[in-house]
């Protein structure tokens, strides 16, 4: 079978028209009632207490920039990886060279107490 | 058959509309995926011209922008998330205290 | 079967492999290191870095010949060793001045050290990058570093609003640069400096208006490291905002880095296209010298008068680069050296007169310094002298050869442009000459330097007065430079 | 015929390329602007997938731009949660003017480029596998691979140093 | 050319009626199973042993009222689910369920795969942002950022797996498996690819977004009526992705022998459906904190090292 790139279109669009089709569907099927305690944000029974800001989690940033991080890391070890049998020895020297920095990194960012969750 | 201008004319005017939009508006994460989109127009361009000249070198060069940009965006939110503990806001325009 | 992958010679890139190892140590080493003891991470990152400068010093002797590695995309030459020295000289020197300021701000992190570490190597990079591609990425490496130094004081508002200033428009002008290196790859084929420049030869490419939009857009991206107009207004905000070592580190390494790529991709790259870019490069340099100075004119702050004053001296330097002969490229590796002297030395002054509420930016803080501190005074008017370029300081050589460059290509009218603009700036620098020696000075506490600052400030200005009286060996150092980054030309 | 329909693939993608574009600069709420970000990546990921044949820069696109960046964003955004009115943006009109005269500038490169181009793109010739790109990043751009991850270093470095509040 | 389309269109609805149908039996088994376990019977009320459970459950959430909370953001509302369920579904087009039966074949499964895996969390982020009430965001930011984590092991953990095989084609990983299974070469791996599978799909003891007595549902909170049942198929759509990822990279694909290899393929995703059914009923749920170290503290380096003794590994033999 060859590569063929032009079923992922036809793909995309049966998915996006069952997505888009079921919930119209669904909102013309079902029934209205809308009331305000129905549609106010959900607090446990509770009346909503100030709005839904908050104060900034840096854990959470800091989380989503590892991930960046890292994820340039994973894109760069694939190509490698595919190619790891041609290249040889000299090829691993290079991997561990930039697994290297990645673990200083790492080992940073551990030592700096970003990867603990209090 | 697609002749390479239109793509690089193409390029050139999503670069255009980033640079407005980098230029122009005031919201910092706007700002910032203004110039995103001009680097993404860069992409284009480079991958236009190394998949007409059979040459692999700007396909490299796009991985390399694509990674950079994702350092720039990193560092880049940083700098606005330590802005915004100061003064509670991301508008560039509230962001006066150095005359330009 | 496997792929023979040529073994690059390692050897050549010893230094940068030592500066990143240096910066990784030094942050491992930060994590276990006491708070109250943050000074010995400066004390092991200068070390390190007297050691670097040390092994890049030690080829020079071999680098008769340009040698370059990794499949020609890294060229090591006297040009680039010449400009590593000039980063790690001022590296050096801003970590002396920084020791005893972090103290003040309470800022004494290890990150400080290591992103000055992490900025100079892409400097480094900078300077002995053959490819474009490299180029960029020790261009990207060496502005990240930046950004985040400009804003490392976290807390402090203007610290951070210079931050972001400076990154906006570093991100949005580093699209520009990257459009120009598209269309060259375009018009050539190739990023390499030495292929292209083959194939603008080979297919006579020398009036191609890709091209030559390509150099409008390189010397647009490189010229906000430069500060050149029209991309110099960032350049006071940054130095006003910025902790002062580090506004004294950006007006020095990152110009010459930028400056040294420049003369790099204009005269190896795209030399043959030599009748535009002087076009480009006459308009930018009038306009440069001329703005830097007359708006430092209106200055009150004497670390946004220094920007300008800085904006001013890259059109000086730009004079060298228009020049494109032998004298010209001397003239600018010369003068950098000077200028990281001068420079250094007359921010280290403003540091020095930092204290606990004042930030001793303001030309009020200079008043009656002459009564109070006579040598410091002193050491100020010998940069005074140096940064207006009047003998016998270091500055007087090097603006000496850059103009005498400027004549010899004929540049007659630009020099004269040039000369009008030092008288200009006499003004200027007189008048903190002025503040500290006619206006009497009012009630100063105590003011209590680290010992790194003195003698940073020490070693700059014997610097600059001795190689000011005795320029020879700085002189023939830059000769040999140039010569050998020439002879590709002929 | 085939020229024809290798046409009708670029026209479309490229007009929604362009559309989401201008949604990018000129929608108010910046998650509605990501969110047109999102798709302006993922479109023009199958234009380089579709005509240009670079399947793996095309994952690329996917993976870090929209999969990584794009969720930082909002990821930020959304942390930050800033209320409706804080979107607001006085109209600056010299910043307008600013951005018009870019826009004319670059219509003026048009012109000028416009005529300079010889190659064609002819889709569906195959394009480069995955290997021939390592091939290039591994052999002749090793310092630059290398440099990737110190590049990287700074930006972890910097982003660490900033965000967090004590260290 | 007309004869292709015609073959994929027909694949392609066969593999989208049959995963949908997997989708929805698989809620009844999950029941079936836990109740057993806990040695309850599960729903048994709907046909014979409550065999049409899940239709009825479909057509419930399909007629109740759909609601959208005035705080809302309405067009992301209703945006993000749909990106979700789509996101999922599409993956399905490019596993190869025998060595003739996939919708296409891409020489880059793989890599296509992952990035529309990481599309979809963004879905998650926008359901949580959308629904302008306080949990859901916690709980999309919980979510996205559990799910952004172990994408990073995830992908790391195949990288053994792309070294043996030289390629990111999912057929040719397959066929690369002939002899021995890469489960054989690459045991760390595979756990490793277990435990970051678990995280991803939000599955216990990893369920941390859902997490009742912290969050009350997570990001899907304000959700109901249809727009609810999406997230629910785009999860357990996942879930067979993940399934079927783990039989390719892992567990040799569709050989086997005297079977057919879409037989096998089947029974060996089956294995895992029942292993993670099985695990939501043995262990607890592990704490926020616990899980980001087992993570970050734990899983990055084990499958850095991994991958660099696979590579010493096969330059000696």
């Amino acid at each position: 079978m060859k590569d063929a790139y032009w079923p992922l279109i036809l793909v995309l669009l049966l998915a996006v028209g069952f997505g888009v089709v079921a919930v119209l569907m669904s909102t013309l099927l079902g029934p209205k009632k809308p009331d305000p305690i129905k549609l106010s944000p959900y607090e446990c029974g509770v009346d909503p207490v100030g709005d839904a800001r908050m104060p900034f989690f840096v854990h959470y940033y800091v989380v989503a920039l590892l991930f960046l991080i890292f994820d340039i890391e994973v894109v760069f070890t694939y190509p490698w990886a595919v190619y790891f049998k041609k290249l040889g020895l000299f090829g691993l020297l290079e991997m561990v060279v930039f697994i290297a920095v990645f673990l200083a990194i790492f080992i940073y960012v551990w030592g700096r107490g970003a990867l603990e969750w209090e | 058959m697609i002749p390479l201008s239109h793509i690089i004319i193409f390029s050139l005017i999503i670069f255009t509309i980033g640079m407005v939009g980098a230029l122009s508006r005031r919201n910092v994460f706007i700002v910032l995926m203004s110039i995103e989109l001009m680097l993404n127009a860069v992409n284009i361009a480079l991958i236009g011209v190394s998949s007409a000249m059979g040459n692999l070198i700007g396909q490299v060069l796009a991985i390399f922008i694509i990674t950079v940009a994702a350092g720039e965006a990193a560092v880049g939110l940083a700098i606005v998330v330590a802005l915004y503990r100061n003064r509670l806001t991301v508008n560039v325009d509230a962001i006066n205290l150095l005359k330009w | 079967m496997n792929v023979t992958v040529p073994m690059p010679n390692l050897s050549l890139v010893v230094p940068e492999i030592l500066m990143v190892i240096l910066a990784c140590g030094l942050l491992l080493v930060d994590l276990f290191i006491p708070k109250d003891r943050k000074r010995v991470v400066g004390y092991i990152a200068l070390a390190g870095v007297v050691v670097v400068g040390v092994v890049t010093a030690a080829f020079w002797g071999k680098m008769a010949q340009p040698a370059t590695t990794f499949s020609g995309t890294f060229v090591l030459d006297r040009f680039a060793l010449f400009f590593k020295e000039v980063f790690l000289f001022t590296t050096g020197i801003t970590i002396l001045i920084s020791l005893k300021y972090l103290e003040i701000e309470k800022v004494s992190l290890g990150e400080y050290y290591a992103l000055m570490l992490f900025c100079t190597l892409g400097m480094m990079i900078m300077v002995s990058g053959a490819d474009l591609i490299v180029i960029y990425l020790g261009i990207e490496t060496m502005a990240l570093s930046v950004y985040v130094l400009a804003g490392f004081m976290k807390f402090d508002h203007k610290c951070t609003e210079a931050a972001l200033k400076y990154f906006l428009l570093g991100v949005f002008i580093s699209g520009i640069l990257l459009y120009g290196i598209t269309l060259i790859y375009a018009a050539t084929g190739s990023t390499q400096l030495a292929q292209v420049a083959a194939v603008i030869k080979e297919k006579g490419l020398a009036k191609n208006p890709l091209l030559v939009l390509a150099m409008f857009m390189l010397a647009a991206g490189l010229g906000l490291e430069i500060a050149m107009a029209p991309f110099h207004f960032w350049a006071p905000d940054v130095y006003e905002g910025a902790p002062t070592p580090i506004t004294a580190f950006i007006s020095v390494a990152p110009k010459a880095a930028a400056f040294a790529a420049l003369v790099r991709i204009f005269y190896h790259g795209i030399q043959l296209l030599e009748p535009q870019w002087q076009i480009l490069l006459w308009i930018i340099c009038a306009v440069t010298m001329t703005i830097g100075n007359v708006t430092a004119l209106m200055q009150q702050n004497v670390k946004r008068m220094l920007a300008y004053s800085s904006v001013a001296h890259a059109g000086y330097i730009l004079l060298g680069v228009l020049a494109a002969n032998q004298v010209g490229v001397q003239g600018i590796a010369f003068y950098f050296f000077a200028y990281a002297f001068m420079n250094m030395g007359a921010f280290g002054l403003v540091i020095y007169l930092r204290r606990e509420n004042i930030v001793g930016d303001d030309i009020d803080d200079f008043k009656g310094l002459a009564q109070t501190h006579p040598l410091l005074a002193v050491i100020m008017v010998v940069f005074l002298l140096s940064l207006a370029g009047i003998p016998p300081t270091a500055g007087f050589v090097g603006k000496f050869l850059l103009f005498a460059a400027a004549i010899k290509a004929g540049f007659y009218w630009l020099v004269a442009l040039a000369a009008l603009n030092s008288v200009v700036a006499l003004f200027y620098y007189f008048r903190i000459a002025k503040a500290m020696y006619m206006q009497s000075p009012e009630p100063l506490p105590q003011l209590s330097p680290g010992r790194g600052l003195v003698l940073a400030l020490v070693v700059v200005g014997v610097f600059t007065l001795f190689f000011g009286i005795y320029p020879q060996p700085l002189m023939s150092l830059a000769k040999d430079t140039a010569h050998t980054f020439m002879m590709f030309l002929s | 015929m085939m020229i024809n329909a290798w046409d009708v693939v670029f026209f479309f993608l490229a007009g929604l390329i362009l559309l989401s574009a201008l949604g990018v600069v000129f929608i108010r709420h910046p998650v509605y602007s990501a969110l047109s970000l999102l798709a302006n990546l993922c479109v023009t990921a199958i234009l380089y997938l579709s005509l240009m044949g670079a399947p793996f820069i095309a994952m690329v696109q996917i993976i870090v731009y929209a999969g990584a960046i794009m969720v930082f964003f909002l990821f930020v955004i959304m942390l930050m949660n800033l209320s409706k009115g804080e979107y607001q943006e006085r109209a600056v009109p010299w910043r307008l003017l600013l951005g018009l005269g870019a826009a004319a500038l670059f219509a003026f490169q048009i012109f000028i480029l416009a005529g300079e181009w010889r190659g064609v793109l002819s889709p569906g010739a195959g394009g480069f596998g995955v290997k021939a790109l390592s091939h290039f990043i591994f052999t002749r751009y090793i310092l630059a691979f290398e440099l990737v991850s110190v590049l990287i270093f700074v930006a972890a470095l910097g982003a660490v140093a900033l965000a967090k509040k004590k260290l | 050319m007309t004869q292709e389309l015609v073959l994929v269109v027909i694949k392609m609805i066969v593999v989208f009626a049959v995963a949908l149908l997997v989708v929805a039996y698989l809620t009844y088994f999950e029941r079936k199973i836990i109740g057993h376990m806990q040695l309850r019977l599960g729903p048994m009320r709907v046909g014979p042993h409550g065999l049409l459970q899940p239709i009825a459950d479909g057509l419930k959430l399909f007629v109740k009222e759909d609601i959208v909370p005035h705080d809302s953001d309405r067009w992301t509302f209703y945006f993000a689910p749909i990106l979700n369920l789509v996101c999922a579904l599409v993956l399905l087009a490019v596993i190869p369920f025998s060595y003739n039966f996939m919708v296409t074949r891409l020489n880059i499964g793989v890599l296509y795969i992952l990035s529309l895996a990481s599309v979809g969390t963004i879905a998650l982020l926008l359901a949580g942002w959308s629904s302008g009430s306080k949990y859901p965001i916690l709980g999309g930011l919980r979510s996205a950022a559990q799910i952004f984590s172990y994408e990073i092991f995830l992908g790391f953990s195949i990288m053994g797996v792309l070294m043996i095989s030289g390629s990111l084609d999912l057929v040719k990983i397959v066929e690369a498996q002939s002899k021995v299974w890469n489960i054989v070469y690459q045991p760390v791996a595979f756990v490793v690819y277990i435990i970051a599978a678990l995280g991803e799909l939000n599955r216990t003891p990893f369920d941390l977004p859902e997490a009742e007595t912290e969050l009350v549902a997570g990001f899907h909170t304000e959700y109901s009526g249809f727009k609810f049942a999406y997230f629910f198929l785009a999860e357990y759509a996942n879930m067979i992705i993940v399934s079927c990822m783990a039989v390719i990279l892992f567990l040799g694909g569709w050989k086997g022998p005297v079977l057919p290899g879409i037989v096998w393929f089947l029974i060996k995703m089956c294995a895992f459906f029942y292993f993670f059914i099985w695990v939501r009923a043995t262990f607890p749920r592990y704490r926020y904190d616990q899980f980001m170290r087992i993570g970050w503290k734990i899983m990055l380096p084990v499958t850095l090292a991994n991958i660099l003794v696979t590579g010493i590994v096969m330059m000696l033999v």
